[in-house]
């Protein structure tokens, strides 16, 4: 599936892309959700097979054509664990922004420079 | 070479004699002719024997230590020293002093012997204007023993010895054999570090008797100054000596022998009447900017020819 | 110079002790000078020819009359030749020439400097200056007799002596050597209350000690 | 010269102007005035050198007369400055702030006279005559024959001429009876 | 045998149940939760420990199925060893933190022991998607634990830690997709067998990414900048898991994927690598705040970890290869336990200054750990990491990889800087407070320093398997004594050290053969004749024997070394002993920091040279081996030359030498100037009998040497007589008289090396002589300022004889010792036909004169100051061993031959020809002739004569006082304006002009200051903010991928 690959990493440059611009914290860690996201879309393409069925072998689909019929079952299941993983981050990392906030009372990344050189 | 006899001593204080009375003659000639020189009549020739005697008759000394008293020692100790590592006479069994025991080398070092202890007793005296004396003197003493140092080493090249015995023996045979013909340019350099070591104009400015009343010595007197007083007549002589030895091939009578260093104890006394004193850096830099040249040329030189 | 560095003071050591320095006591000697009583014999005689021929004259023109010493070394005079000559240091004079009228001031460095010179030594005065003040006589600042504080050898009248005389008054003083009766220092070492007395009556602030070493 | 005299006298009371010469001019002036016209003097009308500082005891009048001598070598002219101080308490301020060379003589001034210039350095140490105990010796009221007979043990004998009279008396006797 | 996998489980239960039980009681959670962290260490460590005995590695499955489907965990012998290693961490921090731990909340159990987990995950793993996930755990529970203080700064780091581990994922995931989708497999172990199916450019490029992903957790230059922070501000104890835990996991993990990578991949990793490693230490360099600088220090080490496992691999050597394990190893345990160990003192210390740290010096056990960490991230023997750069080194130029060599010492050098001026700070600066020390925080610290030390010990064994040495460790087991003995008064430890130093000498004397016989005289019977001024202190002294025995253990360690690795190996001991001599002198900070750079600088000069020597010469260590070099003569000499030139101090090399001997304590300054600075002699004799006829392009090394040596006379005595320093002069003449003995080696003649041999044991006597007396006159006016002394003959003789007669023999002036060096000197330049060298030397020794009177006027003469009136003379123990030398000289001045015939003897094996011919006790050569007996008797006869007349002259002369002087008719005022000794010789200076000015401190002050600037400049990069750290990311990776595939 090119068009969802192309679609996946055109996520992840726009995230990229906002992370690098976006000044304020809480728009970089957006930026952050959309690459999450669009890797998402990448791995899932990886394993889809057009007109492919659910890797469940049951009596539809049997051992044998399992191979050739089904999608691969490992990137699917590969997605929900980096779903969860980037919840996980997202949320840390709003937790972070927040803590930030009520540290400083900016949410400008630039003025976080305490530690340099 | 090594044949230690005790009547060797007896040798060596004879010629010592000979060359104490040699030394404070040639002195009071040399004032002489300056006085003459200059329309005076002049001291009497043996006016240096007699305040040499005065000296020693003072009644009343006083000492600032025990360094003060081995100032003039270790000054006469190197004087003598130097005068009886070097043989005087050649071909003489009897004025070979004790030149066996080392060579030109030794005579080198044991100069600084007395320099040294000069300057030890010197300061000892706890006079500011000794010690600026000192100074300047061992500043100069080692600017002035380059040229010596490189002359030695000249005519250690050209004779390929440094026992000056035989440096005296290779120059036997007539005045064309001397190193003085052979290679004048060492001569010459040679020269020039006699004057440095002379302690005359323009050195002199170790002693500098109206700017800081004659230098290291000023706080010596009686006695002690009757012993710096014996070591001016030996010392110089002795070093006059070395040079009659490796420069002007040595003598083989005394008769030769003090013509020879009469006239080189003359050549530092022309110098002093023309040329007036050097300041002490420009002393310095005078041998390092001429005579270290010149030395390296002669040295050039005479590994060129020989 | 400064008076106060002979007053008494309280140093710290390396160790961080106080001690007290006096310098008067710590870096001078107050040892008094000794009679050294000349020999009776021949050697004796020979050894005074020697001095009386061998002056060596200390370089301090204390008064006008130093002006007339220089032409002393000149061709004209020549002093050489009677084995005089000058030297930059007491320590290695043995004449003194007091050359004309002596101020308080200047006779306190004279009384150092004679002090310093080794014995046997001479004090030759020159001038009327040193006889009788000359014509400072009523000068509130310059002494009127020298030999009250200094054993004088010879005097050498005039206002001031011409360098011949003073190369006479020099034979009048080998002469007296000769003679044995050049012993000015002992007598100074014998008179020393009286000289001292007569020198601490004039100077007033007398701040040195008794004898300079 | 004498346009630069007026314009002293502008800022200045001067009582007594002398002229020596064309370019030689003593003036008097009062004590609190002197040092001020030695700056103006000195900063303004090139009088770069002092020449000599010296005093004049005035006895009878109670006076010290302090003498100050300037040179300007642009002009070639001298100005001498005198001020007149009491004799009692005798002091001046000091000027080797102007001169480094002045404070010798103001020091020479405080030995000789008793003059005083507070601030002046070392003006206290003595200078020639060390350990004086009497009255400045060039005060007028110090007589130094009888100190001098007092104090340095004059030789009996000496007598004392005139030398007109003596020298008449020796080169022509007959004349002199 | 517990399964590895109880240690998910475990965590997995506890994050649960330790909430609950938190409920019941703090304490009861504290225990499981240690009890948890002590089973990991069991279960761990029994793996590793029953692997080692040789059992089978365990595979774990997951889920019941076999891989590639599921997931396999592996319990090999390197993962048993790495994770018993970060678990032992792991409990050793949680121990740390355990005051932390008890005040906060629950949940910081909860994320420590899942960061735990998530390390053992990393490790054991064979999956990569597993790994992503573990990596994951790991970070998360990081962040969190970061994300539970309130500090701002640490937040701020958090979140940039955050970023730079987001985008390192996005990378790490996106190629673990690829690659699946490449090779089919998620297992790394079927990736390895199918590698051939990465060939294609999707496989490369998502290998790429996997690697890239995993570099940027390793942090590497320039993208690091939020590692940096992170070290910086977060707690110390979690720092010390990052920097040491994680690391290693990470590390761990780049090793189990090089089996994937192809060469550009390995170049790119190496390459990275080394350029981290070199960069953080440049950039350290200027770094004022501890934790940054450890920070950088850590990110450089890893770099270095990095490098040298794929250069080593790329070499050609099995990944498992014990060469590999043994140097990678090594490395890696030396940062390990050094830099947790470092990380937790910072916590400790709580300073944000270098400088403040210096408050480590009220726990003497702290301050030891400290050293041993800073010692052992140097690469200081006995420390694992200098077994490993040897054996690095050593492989490497076996391998032909010159380059990645002196990139490598480069680096290590500018760690070298900062690391020592950090230590000489600690030891040096003032401090105000103290800090608090808890038992549970020290705990880990000692165990950490005990096993760094076990480990050396270990490393050795290893690396010195096959050579006899029980001689060399029993010094060193006597140094490890007196540690433990520091706390007893100096009195008993100095008789036992003199004890064991003389037993030892006894020891090892019989192995000693021609002229290693007169260096024994120096290094031991010296040695003792030294440690006697020592009995002058009081107290304990404490931390000077164990460092003196040290350095005595390293040089008699040179005279018994017959391999390369032994010489170096006591070299660095000697060094590390000397430098803390050194640095024990009141101003000594800048003066020992100095001397351990140009020792280091050296050393890796040295091992450099060993290197290569050990390449081209068939792999053989052995010191003989110097002799018959195939290729590369000239660099391997020039080399070794160079390093044993710094500790020898010629001219360029000698401007640490003025200020770390004169500055250094009474009794330490002979013994550096006497005897150490021998060393390097040895060293360069070592090396001038190996060159006969070495050729260096066209101007041959021993005639270059001659010349530096030359000028190094020269130079030396007349920088000498400038100083106003009493000690500094001293040390001067030092550089000088070493001149002289390079000079005379350099002539590679049979009197050259006599004279060389003689003079250097003269040396020795003369200057130890000098530097024991002046260094009493030092202790008893305290001042070093000549001009602040003077006329101190009359209340300290003794010492004033020692130093007339020291400076006699000094300035060659006959009839003592000294003339002997003088006459074979101009003997052998006629010899050798080396007349301008000699000239110059011989000028030089000239000015030594002025030096010498100077050194003993402006103390002993002139006048006394007021406040040295009641001064008293040195102590008995300074003076005893001055006058042991003095009979010394007097006994070598009248028998010449008592050392010159023996040293001649063997000499002539070496050099046949030229040898003195002696007769009667005179010395003859083919030029002059020399009688020492007798010049000794005629002079002593004369002196006593005139001595005597004049004393009878004048024995009724009297005595007076300092003042009563001719002063032109005034007296003079006060002493100190009477004594002439400030700027004695500045006539000379005027006269000689630019000849006196200092080019070479100038010089190498221009270097400092370029590295230093440059450093400072480069690390303006980090400017803090978050997203230029995102920015320097990505392009690092582009800049990566397009250097590794070309575009």
């Amino acid at each position: 599936m090119l068009l969802i690959t192309i679609f996946g990493f055109a996520l992840i440059f726009i995230g990229i892309w906002g992370m690098l611009t976006q000044k304020n914290i809480i728009k970089m860690i957006i930026g952050f959700s959309i690459v999450d996201t669009g890797i998402h879309l990448v791995i899932l393409s990886i394993g889809f097979r057009k007109e492919g069925t659910a890797p469940i072998i049951d009596a539809t689909l049997s051992k044998a054509e399992a191979v050739s019929r089904a999608i691969d079952p490992i990137p699917s299941a590969l997605v929900l664990t980096a779903i969860v993983i980037g919840l996980a981050v997202t949320a840390l990392m709003l937790v972070y922004a927040f803590k930030m906030y009520e540290k400083k009372g900016s949410l400008q990344i630039k003025d976080f420079k305490e530690l340099k050189w | 070479m090594i044949d230690f006899q005790p009547v060797k001593i007896l040798y060596a204080l004879f010629s010592i004699f000979i060359i104490f009375n040699i030394g404070l003659l040639i002195q009071g000639i040399v004032r002489k002719i300056g006085a003459r020189v200059g329309k005076r009549y002049g001291i009497r020739f043996y006016q240096p024997y007699i305040d040499l005697i005065k000296n020693y008759s003072l009644r009343t000394s006083i000492t600032h230590g025990i360094m003060f008293y081995l100032g003039p020692v270790f000054r006469l100790t190197g004087g003598l020293g130097v005068f009886l590592f070097i043989p005087i006479i050649f071909g003489s069994v009897y004025f070979q002093n004790f030149s066996f025991s080392g060579d030109i080398i030794l005579v080198l070092y044991f100069i600084f012997f007395g320099a040294l202890g000069m300057a030890l007793g010197a300061g000892e005296g706890g006079h500011p204007y000794s010690a600026i004396g000192v100074s300047r003197g061992l500043a100069q003493v080692t600017a002035a023993e380059i040229p010596l140092v490189i002359a030695i080493m000249g005519i250690a090249i050209q004779y390929q010895t440094f026992s000056v015995s035989e440096i005296v023996a290779a120059q036997q045979g007539g005045i064309a054999n001397w190193t003085m013909i052979t290679n004048p340019l060492l001569t010459i350099l040679g020269m020039v570090a006699y004057l440095g070591s002379m302690m005359r104009s323009p050195f002199d400015v170790v002693l500098a008797p109206q700017e800081i009343p004659i230098g290291p010595p000023t706080e010596y007197h009686s006695t002690f100054l009757g012993i710096l007083q014996t070591n001016r007549s030996i010392f110089p002589m002795a070093k006059t000596v070395l040079f009659v030895n490796i420069f002007f091939g040595g003598a083989t009578n005394w008769f030769i022998l003090i013509i020879k260093i009469f006239l080189i104890y003359m050549w530092s006394v022309f110098v002093a009447v023309v040329f007036p004193r050097f300041r002490v850096d420009q002393s310095i830099r005078w041998f390092y900017k001429y005579a270290l040249p010149l030395g390296a040329v002669v040295i050039f030189i005479t590994t060129l020819l020989f | 110079m400064d008076k106060k560095d002979l007053k008494k003071r309280t140093v710290t050591t390396p160790d961080g002790k106080k001690i007290e320095v006096d310098p008067m006591k710590d870096y001078f000697s107050q040892a008094k000078p000794k009679i050294h009583k000349p020999g009776k014999t021949v050697f004796e005689k020979f050894l005074d020819w020697a001095r009386a021929e061998s002056l060596w004259i200390l370089g301090f023109g204390t008064g006008c009359g130093a002006i007339e010493m220089r032409p002393l070394m000149t061709p004209r005079f020549d002093a050489f030749r009677y084995g005089i000559q000058w030297r930059p240091t007491p320590r290695q004079s043995n004449v003194f020439v007091i050359a004309g009228y002596l101020s308080v001031k200047t006779l306190k460095r004279v009384i150092r400097s004679y002090e310093q010179m080794q014995g046997p030594k001479y004090v030759v005065a020159l001038g009327s200056c040193t006889i009788n003040g000359g014509m400072y006589w009523d000068s509130y600042n310059t002494i009127n007799r020298l030999d009250y504080y200094l054993p004088v050898d010879i005097y050498i009248a005039g206002c001031m002596p011409r360098p011949e005389s003073l190369l006479a008054g020099f034979e009048e003083l080998k002469k007296l050597i000769k003679q044995g009766k050049g012993e000015g220092a002992n007598i100074y070492a014998e008179k020393f209350d009286w000289y001292k007395n007569n020198q601490k009556q004039i100077i007033k602030d007398w701040d040195m000690p008794d004898y300079n070493w | 010269m004498k346009e630069l005299i007026k314009r002293l006298e502008q800022n200045f009371q001067i009582s007594n102007i002398v002229w020596q010469r064309e370019n030689e001019v003593f003036l008097t002036v009062e004590k609190t005035d002197a040092v001020p016209l030695i700056t103006q003097l000195n900063h303004y009308e090139s009088f770069t050198h002092l020449v000599i500082m010296t005093a004049v005891d005035w006895l009878e009048a109670g006076k010290f007369q302090l003498t100050y001598l300037l040179n300007n070598n642009e002009i070639k002219a001298d100005i001498g400055i005198r001020v007149l101080l009491d004799r009692e308490k005798a002091e001046m301020k000091s000027i080797h702030h102007l001169w480094v060379t002045a404070a010798t003589y103001q020091r020479e001034l405080h030995e000789m006279f008793g003059i005083d210039f507070p601030g002046s350095p070392r003006v206290d140490e003595p200078f020639i005559l060390e350990g004086w105990q009497e009255i400045p010796p060039y005060r007028r009221d110090f007589d130094t024959k009888k100190y001098s007979e007092k104090t340095y043990f004059p030789r009996p004998g000496r007598s004392t001429n005139d030398p007109q009279e003596y020298m008449k008396k020796k080169l022509y006797p007959e004349e002199s009876e | 045998m517990v399964d590895p996998i109880y240690i998910f489980v475990i965590v997995l239960g506890l994050a649960f149940l330790l909430s609950l039980f938190d409920k019941l009681s703090r304490n009861l959670s504290l225990f499981l939760f240690f009890l948890a962290l002590a089973s990991f260490v069991y279960i761990s460590g029994s793996w590793f420990i029953s692997l080692l005995s040789g059992k089978e590695e365990l595979i774990i499955f997951t889920a019941g199925f076999k891989p590639p489907v599921s997931i396999n965990l592996k319990m090999g012998l390197i993962e048993a060893f790495f994770t018993s290693l970060t678990n032992f961490l792991g409990l050793l921090s949680a121990i740390y933190l355990f005051r932390k731990f008890r005040a906060e909340a629950v949940y910081s159990l909860i994320l420590y022991l899942m960061i735990i987990m998530g390390i053992n995950g990393l490790i054991m793993t064979r999956d990569l998607f597993n790994l992503f996930v573990f990596l994951e755990i790991t970070s998360i529970a990081t962040y969190s634990m970061i994300g539970i203080s309130s500090d701002l700064k640490s937040l701020t780091a958090g979140f940039k830690y955050m970023i730079a581990g987001g985008i390192a994922s996005v990378f790490l995931l996106i190629g673990t997709i690829y690659l699946y989708r490449s090779s089919g497999t998620l297992n790394i172990d079927s990736m390895i067998s199918s590698v051939g199916l990465l060939t294609t450019k999707t496989g490369i490029i998502a290998l790429f990414l996997v690697i890239i992903a995993i570099m940027i957790e390793l942090k590497p230059f320039p993208a690091n900048g939020w590692a940096l922070d992170v070290y910086q501000s977060v707690n110390s104890g979690v720092v010390a898991i990052i920097a040491s835990g994680i690391s290693a996991a990470m590390l761990f993990v780049l090793f189990k994927l090089t089996p994937l990578m192809n060469e550009n991949l390995l170049t790119a990793v190496a390459g990275i690598g080394l350029a981290t490693f070199f960069f953080s230490n440049l950039l350290a360099l200027k770094q004022e705040n501890p934790k940054r600088l450890l920070g950088y220090s850590s990110i450089g080490q890893i770099g270095l970890i990095m490098t040298v496992y794929v250069v080593l691999i790329k070499a050609g050597f099995i990944r498992d290869s014990q060469i590999v394990w043994l140097i990678s190893g090594g490395l890696f345990l030396n940062h390990f336990l050094a830099k947790a160990g470092l990380f937790w003192l910072a916590g400790i210390i709580k300073k944000e200054k270098l400088s403040d740290w210096a408050s480590l010096r009220t726990s003497p056990i702290l301050l030891f750990a400290f050293g041993t960490f800073i010692f052992a991230l140097i690469g200081l023997p006995p420390f694992p990491g200098f077994f490993a750069k040897w054996q690095l080194v050593m492989t490497l130029a076996a391998k032909g990889m010159i380059f990645w060599i002196v990139i490598i010492l480069l680096g290590s050098f500018l760690e070298a800087i900062y690391l020592l001026r950090w230590l000489g700070k600690v030891l040096k600066r003032e401090f105000q407070e103290k800090f608090a020390i808890h038992f549970s925080r020290i705990l880990p610290i000692i165990i950490f320093m005990l096993l760094i030390l076990v480990l050396g010990a270990y490393y050795s064994t290893l690396i010195f398997a096959g050579n006899n040495l029980n001689i060399l460790y029993l010094p060193m087991l006597f140094v490890f004594l007196l540690f433990i003995l520091d706390f007893l008064p100096v009195w008993i430890k100095n008789t036992l050290t003199i004890a064991a130093t003389a037993c030892y000498s006894y020891l090892i004397f019989p192995q000693l053969a021609g002229y290693k016989n007169i260096f024994g005289v120096i290094f031991l019977i010296g040695g003792v004749l030294l440690l006697i001024p020592g009995y002058i202190k009081k107290g304990k002294r404490m931390g000077f024997y164990p460092f003196v025995a040290m350095m005595y253990a390293g040089l008699a360690g040179l005279l018994i070394s017959k391999t390369t690795l032994q010489l170096f190996t006591s070299w660095e001991i000697m060094t590390l002993g000397s430098y803390i001599l050194i640095i024990r002198g009141k101003k000594s900070e800048p003066h020992a920091l100095s001397y351990m750079l140009f020792s280091v600088g050296g050393a890796f000069a040295m091992l450099l040279g060993f290197g290569l020597l050990f390449s081209v010469n068939g792999n053989s260590l052995a010191l003989d081996s110097l002799a018959n070099v195939s290729q590369a003569v000239g660099t391997i000499y020039l080399l070794l030359g160079l390093g044993f030139l710094t500790k020898m101090a010629s001219i360029g090399l000698h401007i640490w030498l003025p200020g770390a001997h004169g500055e250094a304590e009474t009794d330490v300054s002979p013994m550096v100037s006497a005897i150490l600075l021998k060393a390097g002699m040895f060293g360069m004799i070592i090396l001038m009998s190996a060159i006969h006829s070495a050729k260096i392009g066209f101007v041959s090394l021993p005639y270059s040497l001659g010349w530096l040596g030359a000028i190094t006379v020269f130079l030396g005595n007349l920088m000498a007589i400038y100083q106003e320093d009493a000690k500094r002069l001293l040390a001067y003449s030092s550089v000088g008289n070493l001149g002289y003995v390079l000079f005379g080696l350099a002539l590679m003649t049979h009197l050259g090396w006599l004279t060389s041999i003689t003079y250097a044991l003269n040396h020795f006597l003369f200057k130890a002589l000098l530097f024991l007396a002046i260094g009493g006159v030092v202790m008893r006016v305290k001042t070093k300022n000549m001009y602040e002394m003077g006329g101190l003959i009359k209340k300290m003789p003794l010492s004033f004889i020692s130093v007339l007669i020291g400076i006699i023999a000094l300035s060659g002036v006959p009839p003592l010792s000294g003339f002997a060096g003088k006459w074979m000197i101009y003997n052998v330049v006629l010899e050798k036909g080396w007349y301008f060298q000699g000239l110059v030397v011989i000028i030089g020794g000239l000015i030594a004169f002025l030096y010498c009177f100077r050194l003993i006027y402006a103390v002993f003469l002139g006048q006394l100051k007021d406040n040295h009136r009641q001064v008293k003379e040195a102590p008995i123990a300074l003076l005893i061993p001055q006058y042991i030398m003095i009979f010394a000289i007097m006994l070598f001045s009248v028998y010449p031959g008592f050392i010159l015939q023996p040293v001649g003897d063997f000499l002539k094996e070496l050099f046949p020809q030229g040898a003195l011919i002696w007769n009667e006790g005179s010395a003859f050569t083919q030029f002059g002739y020399w009688n020492g007996g007798l010049i000794f008797m005629i002079t002593g006869g004369i002196f006593a004569i005139f001595f005597l007349l004049l004393f009878f002259l004048n024995r009724k002369a009297q005595k007076v006082k300092q003042f009563n002087i001719v002063y032109a008719a005034e007296r003079p005022s006060r002493p100190e304006l009477t004594h002439v000794g400030y700027n004695f010789f500045a006539h000379y200076k005027k006269a000689l002009g630019s000849l006196s000015q200092p080019y070479v401190t100038k010089f190498w002050d221009t270097m400092s200051d370029l590295f230093h600037s440059s450093g400072d400049f480069v690390r303006r990069l980090y400017t803090g903010n978050g997203q230029t750290y995102i920015l320097h990311i990505l392009l690092f990776v582009l800049a990566v991928y397009y250097i590794t595939f070309g575009g």
